[in-house]
């Protein structure tokens, strides 16, 4: 590893290797625990999609099928980005002009940043026009545009709970995702050696793309149940 | 860019997942009755996979990090079917209690 | 009431002497093993004492470990599995329905049980019982989870808002015995307790019948008729717009998503909550929501009412043409007494 | 940094506790024994709480009715006491006091992989039991841990709220602890340790945090999906709009029957260690133990269904829950049976852990096997929810883990404190909790038999002689729990230095100095022995006032032992 020389080896750990593959263990086993965060709602997702089929159906006819894969790809090319950040730190050598790579890595990760804010300023958009025409689950909820098969019972309700708690918390995770890869943007392009900082975005770079995972999973479940 | 070389599976997987998103909406169009649920669940399924393996560097990360990522996945799996062995099967036992109802009436 | 002190609890249904043998069983395993442990413990505490001088050598051997783990993995399986099994059976079976039961109809709610009875008789916090008759318990809360539970007939159900739970059994032994609510509740969950009376069958018609009200089938036939439902289930100018409800009790019904589905109380129930969800085959999807039209009590009459018109053939006229013959069954004898 | 080893080495008066007396450097300290001893005062502190609930509730079920406590009250208690109990008491008890203090030591690293993040857990850990105190001091939450919708979703009136947060935030902690042990034992293990050497606390330290980081996170989902709709009125769990309250049994037991075993797998751990070392012998049947601690924290996670048997749960998932239920008792059986073996021609010393520990085996044993009846389905039926089940899961829980919990700070203490404590209080206070949990418990068996419901507070009059005995044998099991307070503390201050190694155990946290220094070894142990290598049909060792002393003066020494105190 060339970057070996550059980063300090904490307390613990013998040397950088073994620091290093502690990052990256400790982040997928974090994923792991993500991943059955968000199961829990996928379950009730199960649950209730098996129940409520007809809402479900009716409830996806409000959200718009392009936006959702416009949201998609913009995830997918931050994704893209981040990817191109790790390698770049992974693989530079020590005697790389340092100041091109944090130029390069400000720049991946500044533009990912902004990604993500387009990405959310979609999302909120669209919680907006539901929370307009009367969608947003609760008391004030508005079910009278739908088919009387899924307004009585309310069951088309449990559609936009799902959709607002399963993506609210996605875009939770996106504000967290969004200030972690802006702060590693803003750090980098100032650090004398980013290359320190390899094993910190790396594991960054594991919860960025977490997150578009999540979210390819979202996008057909509410978008495109059709 | 002395790497650019190494960057080119990042850029073919990009393109992949493009590929594979269209395909997702575009079967979404196509009515396949329960099986789109189970097509869009596959496309996702690849596209994470691909995400996982090339992005987050799963093919060349350790052996505990992968089992992880599988072990996530497996305990998600054991929630999803467990949970759905019992909402699957709760109509079952009223719909066998009843046959046997008739079957009783019907003998005198 | 009994308010002695005691050790075993009074068994006094059909389906307790099974349940209570299994507790044997648990009881002669548990004991066994537990003095099993407990006595190797003592042993070998004693034997092996630091201070006592005995042969500590030859310890045994790697085959004979392995063997060792295997016994003493595979016997408790063993038992297990036989345990699993019985217990499985005895749960299976009780959750076979009663042929002919007597219908009871239980509302749970913070914090008393609401019962009713064919009869039209209500009362509350005690249920009545014929003893040597099975009784189906159809049970509903109207908030939170409550639990059904007579110790005394090993017997216990939740019971749960917006979704029909049953219950049932068969008393032995006329008597007075506890009923719980086991399923904490709220405040009052400790007061959300009653009695079973269990009484001689004669005895239990007469109890019945010791009523001014009308009988719950005639209730329900007058809430249908409120409620119109007749207006398209019933047979209006020769058409008819939604199922006939004549018969329809306990049969199995084709439904619109190819599968079929039991027509019982907690299928009756869901049709008129949510019409959509299992929709017979063949009819349209046009009747709406009755669900914030009918309140749980209701409910039960409108179910008892279709039950009493299980055996009905024919078409059931709509409101304007009430059917002069009584609807068959000897609780709704005067359902052609009524207005629309 | 090897460098500023040796200049440890140089002072040999240094060691973990007097490496800095200041308030700061306690509430700062990254060194995962401090943290240990951090934890050990809190849980402390939250476990006088939750028996001062008990105290209270048992004293109103001296009589059958409702003479003390208001209703509300008594919920409130009750709720109050499994909380507490549940999720500031037991599932940190073993894990992050003894596994912070020992996992590193046990396995020669110089602390845990993510040393900062250990210390942040216990912040966590105190943010969410401090949180969780303050809601009981504004008013309380009478939902029971249990937390049943509609319930808790709709109708309670009480904090429930801020309870749920005072636990989710606690799960972070968790899952942070969990999290850094799983990495460390993969990672940070001494040259020569590897998987099969490791002692069966690791292995059930590794296997707790695996239920720790794989299902608290649905707990936390399953809270924070009732606080949500509180909050917004929706519907997910209330059936008044759609939802359905068996859900959240779903979720919330796919996190609390695992639970069950981060509560208890760490106290099996703590057996396994104390077996051998007073029967001097190794364990029998390393492998299987070790296993079957995987076993059971995998299985744990199939079998949560059992506790919805009456719920209106279909019969179908009932069969399959209660057929994977039965199978999880074998990997516990597996267990027992391989303790018991272990005293088979060993040299046996009923020293206080020993006692502590033999306690454990009998009292998990009656408590695994009436998990084995309510596993069966007909049994289950009747006893669901009363007092059976209660006692059931305290012989679990404090006949097991607490005793285990006891045992292994009796254990370890001469490691913690380099000190010894009074060994016939120890054992006449090990006596005590035996003989006062029993009593306590017991009854409660029979309690439930007859149909007694649990979270009840007026009962009718024939139950009470029951409920007096119970209430009896808890106030016999607080003076248990109060007396150790007193003596540990006093051998602290006052009491005889115990040497290295007191106990002459052959774990490589003994290779340690005791107390041990910051970063634990002067030099990094290597492992070139198996486990428990006891010698063979041991050398004779007799027993004085505090150890075990040899009577040959030829002990086995390590090949590589550290430079201090032997």
């Amino acid at each position: 590893m060339s970057h070996s020389t550059t980063i300090e080896v904490a307390l613990p750990f013998d040397d950088a290797q073994q620091q290093r593959s502690a990052a990256i263990l400790g982040m997928w086993i974090f994923l792991a625990t993500e991943i059955l965060f968000f199961g829990g709602l996928f379950v009730g997702y199960a649950v209730y999609r098996y129940e409520y089929f007809e809402a479900f159906r009716e409830g996806s006819h409000e959200m718009s099928v392009v936006g959702g894969g416009l949201m998609t790809a913009v995830l997918l090319i931050g994704s893209l980005l981040v990817a191109i950040s790790d390698h770049a730190i992974e693989e530079a050598s020590a005697d790389i002009d340092q100041r091109k790579l944090r130029r390069r890595l400000g720049g991946y990760l500044g533009a990912t940043t902004l990604l993500g804010v387009a990405f959310l300023s979609m999302e909120f958009y669209e919680y907006y026009e539901l929370i307009h025409k009367g969608l947003f689950p609760g008391p004030g909820f508005d079910a009278s545009s739908f088919p009387a098969s899924v307004r009585d019972t309310q069951t088309i309700q449990m559609y936009f709970t799902l959709f607002f708690c399963m993506t609210g918390l996605h875009a939770l995770h996106m504000v967290i995702g969004i200030s972690l890869v802006g702060g590693m943007a803003v750090l980098l392009s100032r650090s004398e050696h980013p290359q320190r900082y390899a094993n910190l975005l790396t594991g960054i770079g594991l919860y960025w793309h977490f997150v578009d995972v999540i979210w390819i999973f979202l996008y057909p479940l509410f978008y495109l149940v059709r | 860019m002395s790497h650019s070389a190494e960057l080119k599976p990042l850029f073919y997987n990009f393109a992949a997942l493009m590929v594979l998103l269209a395909i997702t909406i575009g079967m979404s169009y196509v009515d396949l009755g329960a099986f789109n649920l189970f097509v869009a669940l596959l496309i996702a399924g690849i596209k994470t996979f691909l995400v996982a393996l090339i992005f987050m560097n799963l093919r060349s990360t350790s052996n505990v990090s992968r089992l992880a990522a599988v072990g996530g996945l497996l305990w998600l799996g054991f929630a999803l079917i467990l949970t759905a062995a019992d909402y699957h099967s709760r109509g079952w036992n009223e719909a066998q209690a009843h046959d046997l109802i008739e079957v009783e009436q019907a003998r005198p | 009431m009994i308010d002695e002190f005691q050790i075993l609890p009074e068994a006094a249904s059909r389906g307790a002497y099974a349940i209570d043998l299994i507790a044997w069983a648990l009881l002669a395993i548990s004991t066994f093993f537990s003095l099993l442990i407990m006595f190797a413990i003592l042993v070998f505490i004693i034997r092996y004492w630091h201070r006592r001088q005995v042969p500590r050598e030859s310890r045994i051997s790697g085959k004979r470990k392995l063997a060792l783990e295997i016994v003493w993995s595979t016997i408790p399986l063993g038992i297990l599995l036989v345990m699993f099994f019985w217990g499985a059976v005895v749960y299976v079976e009780a959750h076979q329905p009663p042929v002919d039961p007597i219908e009871v109809n239980v509302v749970g709610k913070q914090w008393m049980w609401k019962v009713a009875h064919e009869s039209g008789r209500g009362e509350i916090n005690s249920l009545h019982l014929p003893a040597g008759r099975p009784v189906r318990l159809t049970m509903i809360s109207q908030d939170v989870i409550h639990s059904f539970f007579i110790p005394a007939f090993r017997n216990k159900q939740d019971v749960l808002p917006r979704r029909y739970t049953t219950l049932w059994f068969e008393a032995t032994e006329p008597g007075r015995y506890h009923l719980f609510c086991a399923e904490y509740c709220g405040t009052s969950h400790a007061e959300m307790v009653g009695e079973v009376v269990v009484q001689e069958p004669e005895e239990y018609t007469r109890w019945a019948a010791a009523t001014e009200k009308e009988p719950l089938a005639q209730r329900g036939r007058r809430l249908v008729d409120r409620l119109g439902c007749l207006q398209c289930h019933g047979l209006v100018d020769g058409f008819q717009t939604g199922p006939p409800l004549n018969g329809l009790y306990g049969k199995t019904v084709p439904l619109e998503n190819g599968t079929t589905a039991t027509a019982d109380a907690p299928y009756l129930r869901r049709s008129i909550i949510d019409p959509q969800a299992d929709r017979r085959a063949g009819y349209e999807s046009v009747m709406p929501s009755y669900e914030d039209k009918i309140e749980p009590d209701q409910m039960f009459e409108i179910i008892a009412y279709l039950r009493s018109i299980k055996d009905a053939t024919g078409p059931l006229a709509g409101p304007d043409t009430i059917p002069e013959e009584s609807p068959g069954n000897s609780n709704s004898e005067s359902a052609n007494g009524e207005g629309g | 940094m090897k460098s500023g080893m040796m200049e440890h080495a140089l002072n040999n008066d240094t060691n973990y506790l007097n490496d800095g007396t200041t308030l700061r450097s306690w509430l700062l300290t990254t060194d995962h024994k401090r943290i240990g001893i951090l934890y050990m005062l809190s849980i402390t502190f939250f476990f006088f709480i939750g028996g001062a609930a008990a105290v209270l509730f048992r004293l109103e079920l001296m009589t059958p009715r409702g003479d003390m406590l208001s209703p509300d009250a008594y919920n409130k208690l009750f709720s109050l006491h499994g909380i507490v109990m549940v999720w500031f008491f037991l599932i940190p008890a073993v894990p992050n006091v003894l596994g912070n203090f020992l996992i590193p030591l046990m396995i020669g690293a110089r602390d845990l992989a993510f040393p900062r993040l250990n210390l942040a857990s216990w912040y966590i850990f105190m943010a969410g039991g401090l949180f969780t105190l303050l809601v009981i001091i504004i008013g309380g939450v009478d939902t029971g841990w249990t937390f049943y919708t509609p319930y808790s979703s709709t109708y309670a009136n009480t904090y429930v709220i801020l309870a749920a947060t005072g636990i989710f935030i606690n799960g972070f902690s968790s899952i942070a602890t969990g999290l850094n042990f799983i990495v460390t034992i993969h990672l940070l293990r001494a040259p020569g340790m590897i998987w099969f050497r490791l002692p069966l606390f690791v292995w059930t330290m590794y296997a707790t945090s695996l239920i720790m980081v794989l299902a608290t996170p649905v707990l936390a989902v399953a809270l924070a999906l009732i606080a949500v709709e509180r909050i917004f009125h929706v519907g997910i769990f209330d059936p008044a709009i759609g939802g359905d309250p068996l859900l959240f049994q779903h979720l919330f037991w796919f996190y609390s029957h695992p639970a069950v075993y981060i509560m208890i797998l760490p106290g099996m751990g703590v057996v396994s260690e104390i077996v051998p070392c007073f029967a001097r012998k190794p364990l029998f049947g390393y492998t299987f133990v070790a296993m079957s601690s995987l076993a059971i924290a995998s299985l744990g996670f199939l079998v949560w269904g059992h506790h919805m048997f009456v719920s209106g749960q279909s019969v179908y998932a009932g069969l399959i829950f209660s057929l994977l239920s039965m199978l999880v008792a074998i990997p516990s059986a597996i267990k027992v049976f391989n303790w018991t073996a272990t005293l088979y021609k060993g040299t046996i010393f009923l020293k206080t852990p020993m006692l502590y520990a033999l306690g454990f085996i009998g009292l998990f044993t009656i408590g695994g096997l009436t998990g084995i009846c309510l596993a069966t389905l007909a049994f289950d039926i009747h006893v669901h929810d009363t007092y059976f089940i209660i006692a059931h899961f305290h012989y679990v829980m404090v006949g097991g883990m607490v005793m285990a919990y006891l045992g292994g700070i009796h254990f370890w203490w001469p490691k913690m404190t380099g000190k010894m404590y009074n060994e016939w209080l120890g054992r006449i206070n090990a006596l005590i909790v035996f003989l006062g949990f029993n009593l306590a418990f017991f009854p409660q068996f029979i309690l439930g038999y007859l149909g007694n419901p649990r979270r009840y507070h007026v009962y009718p009059d024939e139950f009470q002689v029951f409920h007096v005995m119970s209430s009896l044998g808890a106030s016999i099991l607080g003076v248990g729990y109060v007396l150790p307070l007193f003596y540990l503390i006093w051998s602290y201050k006052f009491g005889r230095s115990s040497g290295q190694n007191p106990w002459h155990a052959r774990g490589v946290e003994w290779e340690a100095a005791s107390p041990p220094i910051k970063h634990n070894f002067y030099e990094v142990p290597v492992v070139d022995y198996p486990a428990y290598d006891y010698p063979p049909a041991g050398p004779d060792f007799t027993m004085s006032e505090g150890e075990l002393e040899p009577t040959s003066p030829e002990q086995p020494q390590r090949r590589i032992t550290s430079s201090h105190g032997t």
